[in-house]
């Protein structure tokens, strides 16, 4: 699965972008996973509050399934305009 | 109807005076520039980032709700993003329609929308050091009006 | 701010251009911008009478209420008299302000304003005569938005 | 007093505008006194409530004073924009 990180949630972590093997049911378990990782990782994802999540380049829901998904990007709230 | 994502920068009259141009059947045309604000004069770059795969087709939905909801005669958006200077435009909004009404209500719509659910990120460069810009209360609220 | 009234047609992309032009303060320029419309293909000529000893005052002092009560950085309004063919621009206007709510806000504001209390009236000559354009009622109405 | 008219209302009286000596008190009696004058005075006024007025350049009320007024101007309800 390729995770995709953006704005300070990218500078947080280190990468743009990861390949991560996973058998994670949700995004909100592979947040999980991910957070047991590594502390850069524990910073990243403190508060899913402040976070906001895309499965294959749609807008999503933290309790969202991840069967079938190949793209996850996680980042703040956008500023676009 | 036209998006466009890109780092090069825009000429916003030219762009005004190719809208919809020619067109007899529109009697309002509305845009909407965005500008690089530097309020203090600290500000020395604005970074935008943005998430290549998704920002045309996120920005395309957005603009394709807009010229349904109001039976726009054309849109157009375009968006930049990498390095800009204070005054420089970041992005541009066109609707065209029959009536002012609807030419407002849909600019101001796909306004609402671009800023807080096009994938961009903008990051401040000033004397003081870097900073993401937060998104605000009022913007995610300002959805709530449509 | 700036009021131009004339039977000149003027260049909307320039104008956009050339207004608030290196301004670093502002974040958000709406223009709006009418044209002549012929939704059914019968319209030879619009034909913009007005009243010379008050318009550019009437008009200045809308603009001067919008100014005021948006806290706008720059206003423009232009407005043609005389002969328009089908796809010409009327009139154009355009706020400057830090942010959008008050741009969009003040150009609309400016516009409801401009169609019911600017001294100018429409008469359409078409294939089948000559009609003076009535005002409408939810053009009256609109002002009791603001 | 100098009373201009325009629009539909100048098409109806026949002038852009004419010098009117009257000792009317406020624009209703100038209106009343202009429709015993001459049939186009009687249609172009024929029904108030399509009017507006306007005393030297300034929007006004059918039953304003006259005193002092140098201009007055007499059009249907304006379409600008």
């Amino acid at each position: 699965m390729n995770v995709m990180y953006f704005a300070w949630v990218r500078e947080r972590i280190g990468v743009p972008q990861e390949t991560v093997e996973t058998e994670a049911a949700t995004v909100n378990d592979l947040i999980a996973e991910l957070k047991t990782r590594e502390d850069r990782y524990a910073a990243a994802f403190a508060d899913i509050s402040a976070l906001r999540v895309a499965l294959d380049q749609e807008l999503s829901d933290f309790d969202a399934p991840l069967a079938g998904v190949r793209e996850v990007a996680f980042f703040p709230p956008m500023t676009g305009g | 109807m036209q998006v466009r994502v890109q780092s090069e920068p825009f000429d916003a009259g030219a762009e005004l005076n190719g809208f919809a141009q020619g067109r007899t059947d529109i009697g309002a045309v509305v845009s909407f520039t965005g500008v690089v604000r530097d309020t203090d004069g600290t500000l020395q770059e604005m970074l935008i980032e943005h998430y290549p795969g998704m920002t045309t087709s996120a920005i395309t939905k957005i603009v394709e709700e807009a010229v349904s909801r109001w039976t726009l005669a054309d849109a157009l958006v375009i968006h930049r993003h990498g390095p800009l200077k204070p005054g420089e435009p970041i992005m541009m909004v066109a609707t065209a329609a029959a009536h002012r009404a609807a030419a407002f209500a849909a600019a101001d719509f796909l306004m609402d929308y671009l800023k807080s659910r096009a994938p961009f990120w903008k990051k401040e460069i000033t004397d003081q050091g870097a900073d993401w810009v937060a998104a605000k209360d009022e913007d995610e609220d300002a959805l709530n009006r449509w």
